[in-house]
């Protein structure tokens, strides 16, 4: 495991949440919420927990995403905040 | 067979409830005979467990047979097997008593209701049995999930309260998993006898102690205790009745139980009420949770509404009377989980009996009840007698252990707290009760009247457990003292006086 | 002493909890309704009758039921004084009985079914409070006694019941629970036992201030004692049927929060304990207070009933004050008061009730010349007032007898004073009533020469009861010889 | 100096979990908009599952999967070559505790929104006070 | 709301930074998880459950219990979607207008509101939100679904000795199914997994696994002692364990694609089954 590599994912996931919560658009903070997933699912895979970044990447960022996208699709993208 | 005792009151209400989405999704008819065979069978081996308990001390079972730092394992003793039986046997006779009611209000979800319950009380008796820290929170989620499905089924705001309660739920439910973590992080161990035998190492380490606050913060918000209680009212009021009935006596006291079996057994009481002392800061905090909750209580003006927050301020004299940190005050604690839960369920149960009849649960809607539905009501009296605090009804005898903890620790605030919810309780129910008694037609005298209304009681089904339950109250409070000496007497350890 | 383990005392008080479903299963015809009332209040009487030769004897019949707490079961325990009260209160429900259905079927009540129901009930928490062997089994069966009269209280159910009830319930439990139960919680914390005994059960060890917080949460706790400033729910309790006010406000419900005050005061502290700091003179003085000033209250009231129900606070002080005064003469004269009084004030409110059955008229300014209308009732109501004033040849002078020379003997000559001023208070307010009803011209008199008397079911009990407070006083050796019995089980033999 | 860059930067990844911590109760607290709220929950979760997995990390250590496979028979594995599996098996189940909670949530949040056509709290709250006015 | 929220989040944020700092470092192989219990699982897992893969044995083993009720919590939320949204009676708020599609020609109907519907064989309803599918998107699916599905096998039937296992396995194999309702429609991926079946499989996954442990039960074991399940499986109690693993390994993959999938119809169609994403 690489240190930088790993403060550097971090710290994109980081952004990425923050993104998910801010963007005014919920499609697009489900994507983002997509990506945050996948973002910490390598930074599971560098600290070497294989078995949990496989998981976080066919749960968090496969099936939560669709289940968001198909929720927004049922209800409405737009918010206020 | 006996050896596999402690596994069963878990693993025979799980397979019963695969086996209800099974068979019940072909034959719907099949759900409530199997919900009732399981849960009767879980009670019959909680009650062995007891026996078992009372003749050979506690017991342990490894699952998997692997032995416990290294595998789950699960562990009796006189409190977890208490509780158990008080658990199983609220949710057996609430499962009794809603069968018509659930067949009117969940005409075509039959097989996924009782599936849900089932599965929610495999939790909470996993809870209650397992030894360790994070198998509890699995069965946590598995207790809460049903749980928020069994609220959020409801009319108007039930969705809205069960997304509250998820989301605080959930909150809850992972701060009590990140407090396990850092007991993790400190000790390596997930078994709660192992943690026991490996915290006092590192007690001086504010780490643990910050463990034991958060895991105390998730509990407090999953049990409802003041001002963590915001889902609570919401979620029971507007639960369809079935759900309420069955859910509402169940939940918070078990959440009491974690918190008790965490501080006793994971933590030792040495570590939270002499290492840390935060005993007399708590109990303040449920001072404030018992006169909250009996104030708002006092500001509804619907039936569920009230009786929900009452469950509120009840959770405080539960949390309030353990961390007195005095036998007496302990045994007050465990014995009105007990009696609380029966209190919950009778009054509950009334409640819904009531709303067979009427549809909306406000007050000014009872009108004429006593006569109307005259078992019921008084069902809901019994109830309320034992709320109050009135013997010979249980939750006397309860709040007699709690006032004597809080008079023997000195806390006066505690003991006054104690008796202004009592006194609130007086108001709240005498309310009901002369609105229920008085009727529409009550100007002038009341002379000359011969046309009483017809009487139309809950059906049977409903009835019959709620008289059961109504004089179960009595029973127990005059069995109260039994009670403590057999068993609770047991469950506080001896180095508590 | 004796002790007999005897079923006797549980049978007393289940009796007329077991009547109650009979009761509600012939709802529907009156006649056989009332007489499974008849039967259990008679029953009653005669286990509770047939209790009397084995106390005389000396001995105490006990029996316990199940161990609630360590070192406090739910017990019977039936010793002189508790004897002496179930006695009296049990034989009064059989003539209130017979007087309930005169007055019931006579307005042609609703609900009468309920009525009866509860009326048992409560009979059986009055027996219970009188047998009760510890402090928690008198809670019970007090608690029991509140919840049971509240139904009795708002039988009417209209607002003005609907406000007392509220007012009834509020005090009663309200006092019970915020001061009475904390008290009962400390002095177990203190002492680990609740069971009544010769000296009482407090350890010496208790300062005396502690003692003092806890004698007057007990002395206000049992509100139903009506010690001031806990009193005004009796006037209030006055909107029920009279059968009620004569039965459970006169008698049962008033008479067991006096009993309770006697039994803490004597069973829990102890006698030589409260003598030895002084603490019954504080509770003298309360009792004195609320003597004189429900009597001057009485004076002003122009409703019957609750003149009736002022001049109850009054006289149930007395039975307080004996109970403080500590003293053999002062106790027996308390204990005796509660039969005494019991008998006159059922009296005076049995008339009460006849006359509304009768006339309608429910105050006293309107009563002017009823005299002629209805003699005998007004002749009942004359004895029942010269016995609770306390004037031979009536029981009441027995009783105050005894109080009287109690204060001679505990050297509280104030008291002396008290007990004399407010019998003629109780002169002033009573005797212008008969005065009113015999004396006046035709003009003044708002009834016509007819009589019209309330119908025999109401007759009956109130010249039946008349009669015996006459009686008490030429014969009142039953109810002497049980209260100086129990005055050497309270004090211990000296 | 140097300590104090050694402390920052030994335990970064809870550094970052508090962080990601933070900003799911924030976002279940402060957004109204209820989808808003249950991806905060997922984040708070998931920031959960970062420090369990943090607390693994072993250095110089392999991921653990015995790599000689079956048949070694002379010597076993030794633990420092292996990364602590134990928090892998617990965020395991949490994981998908946590895609359960939020099948359920989300489940609920379509109900609430055919129900109130909204999925801002403070909107919905508007039409439930419109609601019970319209009853009175 | 914002500032209390603010506020309260870096109080608590705060405190959780003081309690860092009694931490172990991080990746410090003396800290007590990685020297009390975790070393037993490394050094003794081959030789007790034959099975390479750690992280497999303790979740299907050691900690099996765990695992069973975590698959319990997946099949009670997909009973709890279904519970909270499916609609029985088609009744309320029916769309405004309807869609046919006429099958052999594929020219669409718009039915206005209380029009008649046609009655013939050849004509199919479809969503009124419906946009004709991407030939490439459908065809791709189409394509790679089977290769998706025989990963998801894979990655089942190899979790003993690569990362991987039931869950991961049952969750791409319910992925695959989503995407071909995404990639075609709702209805026919109904067609292809009906409800009954998608209940059906994940009540009986949880029950294989739950039943693996009772069998030990009544085998006179404890509950998911594999070890007693030797005399069935014909082989030595430590590869009685690796077997019994991949018995619970495959009741979990069944049980979570199902649960994925059947939450997914009930979301995306909110409940009714007719149409959705």
């Amino acid at each position: 495991m690489s240190w930088p590599m790993d403060m550097l994912i971090l710290v994109f996931v980081i952004i990425s949440g923050i993104g998910a919560i801010t963007v005014r658009d919920l499609l697009g903070a489900a994507i983002l919420f997509g990506a945050y997933s996948f973002l910490m699912c390598i930074l599971w895979a560098i600290m070497g927990a294989v078995d949990v970044a496989f998981t976080e990447a066919s749960v968090g960022a496969g099936v939560s995403t669709v289940l968001f996208v198909a929720a927004v699709f049922r209800t409405t993208r737009r918010t206020r905040d | 067979m006996s050896q596999h005792l402690p596994a069963l009151p878990v693993i025979v209400p799980l397979l019963s409830a695969l086996l209800i989405t099974m068979l019940g999704w072909f034959k719907p008819r099949l759900s409530f005979p199997i919900a009732l065979a399981a849960l009767t069978v879980a009670l019959l081996s909680a009650v062995g467990l007891m026996g078992r308990v009372l003749s050979s001390g506690a017991a342990a079972y490894g699952m998997g047979g692997w032995n416990p730092p290294w595998g789950i394992a699960y562990h009796v003793d006189h409190l977890n097997a208490l509780v158990l039986i008080a658990v199983l046997a609220a949710a057996l006779v609430g499962l009794i008593a809603t069968r018509k009611c659930v067949k009117e209000e969940f005409a075509e979800r039959i097989v996924p209701f009782y599936t849900l319950f089932v599965l929610f009380v495999t939790g909470l008796a996993g809870i209650l049995l397992t030894g360790d820290a994070f198998n509890l929170y699995v069965l946590l989620e598995v207790a809460s999930l049903t749980g928020y499905a069994l609220i959020g089924i409801g009319e108007k705001r039930a969705p809205l309260a069960g997304l509250n309660y998820i989301l605080m739920g959930t909150i809850g439910a992972s701060f009590y998993l990140l407090g396990i973590g850092y007991l993790y992080l400190m000790t390596g161990t997930l078994n709660m006898a192992d943690l026991a035998q490996r915290l006092p190492a590192v007690y001086d380490s504010h780490v643990v102690a910050l463990a034991f606050f958060i895991c105390l913060t998730g509990l407090f918000v999953k049990m409802a205790f003041f001002p963590l209680h915001g889902w609570l009212p919401n979620a029971y009021s507007h639960a369809p009745s079935a759900a309420s009935i069955l859910i509402a006596p169940l939940t918070t006291k078990v959440m009491i139980y974690v918190m008790i079996r965490l501080t006793l057994t994971v933590f030792t009481p040495d570590y939270a009420f002499d290492i840390l002392d935060i005993g007399n800061a708590i109990v303040w905090l449920a001072v404030i949770a018992i006169v909250m909750g009996s104030a708002l209580a006092l500001a509804q003006n619907r039936l569920k509404h009230i009786l929900s927050y009452i469950v509120v301020a009840e959770v405080g004299y539960m949390v309030g009377g353990f961390w007195l940190g005095n036998r007496a005050g302990m045994t007050g604690s465990i014995l009105h989980i007990v009696n609380d839960a029966a209190m919950t369920l009778c009054v509950f149960l009334a409640a819904g009996a009531l709303l067979t009849r009427i549809r909306e649960d406000r007050l000014a809607g009872l009108q004429g009840m006593f006569r109307k539905m005259p078992l019921s009501m008084a069902a809901l009296a019994a109830g309320g007698l034992s709320i109050i605090g009135v013997p010979p009804t249980c939750g006397f005898f309860s709040k007699w252990y709690l006032i004597s903890g809080g008079i023997e620790a000195g806390h006066y605030g505690f003991v006054a707290a104690l008796l202004f919810s009592s006194l609130v309780n007086v108001v709240l129910f005498f309310r009901i009760f002369e609105i229920a008694y008085f009727e529409p037609l009550g100007q002038g005298h009341g002379h000359h009247r011969n046309d009483p209304s017809p009487m139309a009681e809950a059906p049977t089904s409903m009835l019959a457990p709620l008289v059961v339950v109504a004089v179960l109250l009595v029973v127990l409070g005059l069995y109260s003292g039994n009670l403590v000496s057999a068993i609770i007497q047991y469950a506080i350890p001896a180095q508590i006086i | 002493m004796d002790l007999i383990v005897s079923l006797k005392p549980l049978f007393a008080v289940l009796i007329s909890i077991l009547v109650v479903p009979m009761i509600i299963w012939s709802g529907n015809r009156p006649n056989l309704r009332e007489a499974w009332t008849f039967a259990a209040a008679g029953i009653k009487f005669l286990i509770v009758a047939s209790m009397v030769p084995a106390v005389l004897g000396g001995a105490t019949l006990e029996w316990t039921m199940v161990q609630v707490l360590p070192g406090a079961a739910i017990a019977f325990r039936v010793d002189a004084f508790g004897l002496l009260f179930a006695l009296v209160s049990s034989f009064l429900w059989i003539v209130t009985s017979a007087y309930s259905i005169g007055y019931m079927r006579g307005l042609d009540e609703h609900g009468q079914t309920r009525y009866y129901c509860f009326f048992a009930l409560s009979l059986s928490a009055t027996v219970g409070v009188a047998f009760s062997a510890n402090l928690l089994t008198l809670y019970l069966f007090y608690e029991m006694l509140s919840f049971a009269t509240y139904p009795l209280v708002t039988h009417h159910q209209d607002m003005e019941s609907r406000s007392s009830g509220r007012k009834y319930i509020l005090y009663i439990v309200g006092s019970s629970i915020g001061l009475a139960l904390p008290a009962m919680v400390y002095v177990y914390g203190v002492s680990g036992t609740l069971d009544f005994a010769t000296q009482g059960i407090m350890p010496s060890s208790v300062p005396p201030a502690v003692l003092m917080a806890l004698v007057l949460m007990f002395l206000f706790g049992f509100a139903k004692a009506g010690v001031m400033p806990f009193h005004s729910w009796l006037p209030a309790a006055m909107v029920a049927p009279t059968p009620v006010s004569a039965l459970l406000h006169a008698v049962a419900v008033v008479k067991v929060g006096a009993f309770c005050i006697f039994r803490v005061l004597t069973g829990v502290m102890g006698a030589d304990l409260l003598t030895g700091i002084g603490l019954g003179t504080v509770v003298c003085y309360i009792a004195a207070f609320t003597i004189i000033v429900s009597s001057l209250i009485a004076l002003s009231q122009d409703g019957l009933k609750r003149r009736l129900a002022f001049s109850t606070i009054g006289q149930l002080s007395y039975i307080v004050l004996g109970a403080a005064l500590l003293t053999p003469q002062g106790l027996t004269g308390g204990m005796l008061h509660i039969a005494m009084h019991a008998f006159g004030k059922i009296t005076l409110f049995f008339c009460a009730g006849a006359i509304f059955v009768a006339t309608g008229v429910k105050n006293i300014s309107d009563m002017t010349g009823i005299g002629k209308r209805m003699p005998i009732t007004m002749t009942a109501f004359f004895i029942g007032s010269l016995s609770v004033i306390g004037l031979p040849p009536c029981g009441g002078f027995i009783s105050k007898w005894f109080l009287a020379l109690g204060t001679l003997e505990a050297r509280q000559y104030v008291m002396l004073v008290v007990i004399l001023t407010s019998s003629l208070l109780n002169a002033a307010y009573f005797l212008p009533i008969v005065y009113r009803a015999f004396f006046c011209t035709a003009e003044e008199s708002k009834f016509d020469n007819r009589m019209g008397e309330a119908p025999i079911w109401c007759l009956i009990p109130l010249k039946l009861t008349a009669f015996i407070s006459i009686l008490l006083f030429l014969f009142p050796q039953p109810f002497l010889d049980l209260a100086k019995l129990a005055v050497v089980q309270i004090l211990g033999s000296k | 100096m140097n300590e104090w860059i050694a402390f920052l930067a030994g335990k970064f990844n809870y550094w970052g979990f508090i962080v990601l911590m933070m900003i799911g109760i924030y976002a279940i607290i402060a957004k109204k908009n209820l989808i808003k709220k249950i991806i905060g929950m997922n984040i708070f979760q998931t920031a959960i599952i970062l420090f369990y997995v943090s607390t693994a990390a072993k250095r110089d250590a392999g991921i653990p999967i015995i790599t000689h496979g079956h048949g070694m028979s002379g010597h076993s594995a030794r633990a420092v070559d292996y990364i602590n599996p134990l928090p892998h098996v617990l965020m395991l189940t949490a994981i998908v505790v946590s895609v359960a909670t939020l099948g359920v949530a989300l489940t609920l949040a379509v109900k609430v929104y055919r129900q109130y056509g909204s999925l801002e709290e403070d909107e919905i709250a508007d039409s439930i006070r419109a609601r019970a006015g319209g009853d009175q | 709301m914002k500032i209390v929220a603010l506020a309260s989040v870096l109080l608590c944020g705060g405190i959780l930074i003081f309690g860092t700092a009694g931490f172990p470092d991080f990746g410090d192989p003396l800290s007590p998880p990685a020297s009390h219990v975790s070393p037993h699982y490394i050094e003794e897992a081959v030789a007790e459950t034959s099975v390479p893969n750690i992280v497999t044995a303790v979740l299907a083993d050691y900690r099996g219990f765990d695992t069973l009720f975590e698959t319990a919590v997946v099949f009670s939320a997909a009973m709890a979607c279904f519970f909270l949204l499916r609609v029985f009676r088609e009744d309320e708020r029916s769309p405004s207008e309807k869609l046919y599609r006429h099958l052999p020609t594929g020219i669409i109907l718009r039915i206005d509101p209380g029009g008649k519907a046609p009655q013939s064989n050849e004509f199919e309803p479809i969503d009124p939100t419906w946009v004709p599918h991407d030939m490439i998107v459908k065809t791709t699916t189409r394509l790679i679904i089977p290769f998706i599905q025989l990963f998801g096998l894979y990655v089942i039937a190899h979790g003993h000795h690569s990362p991987g296992g039931g869950f991961q396995g049952g969750v791409i194999l319910g992925s695959s199914l989503i995407l071909y309702a995404l990639s075609q429609n709702l209805r026919m991926a109904i067609g292809r997994m009906g409800e009954t079946v998608s209940a059906v499989f994940c009540a009986a996954g949880v029950f294989i696994y739950a039943g693996a442990g009772a069998l030990c039960l009544l085998m006179g074991a404890n509950f998911l002692d594999y070890a007693a399940l030797s005399p069935l499986f014909g082989v030595d109690a430590i590869q009685a364990r690796s077997l019994g693993i991949l018995v619970v390994e495959i009741g979990v993959g069944l049980a979570v694609m199902s649960a994925m999938v059947w939450i997914y119809y009930n979301l995306a169609s909110v409940g009714r089954h007719q149409e959705g994403l």
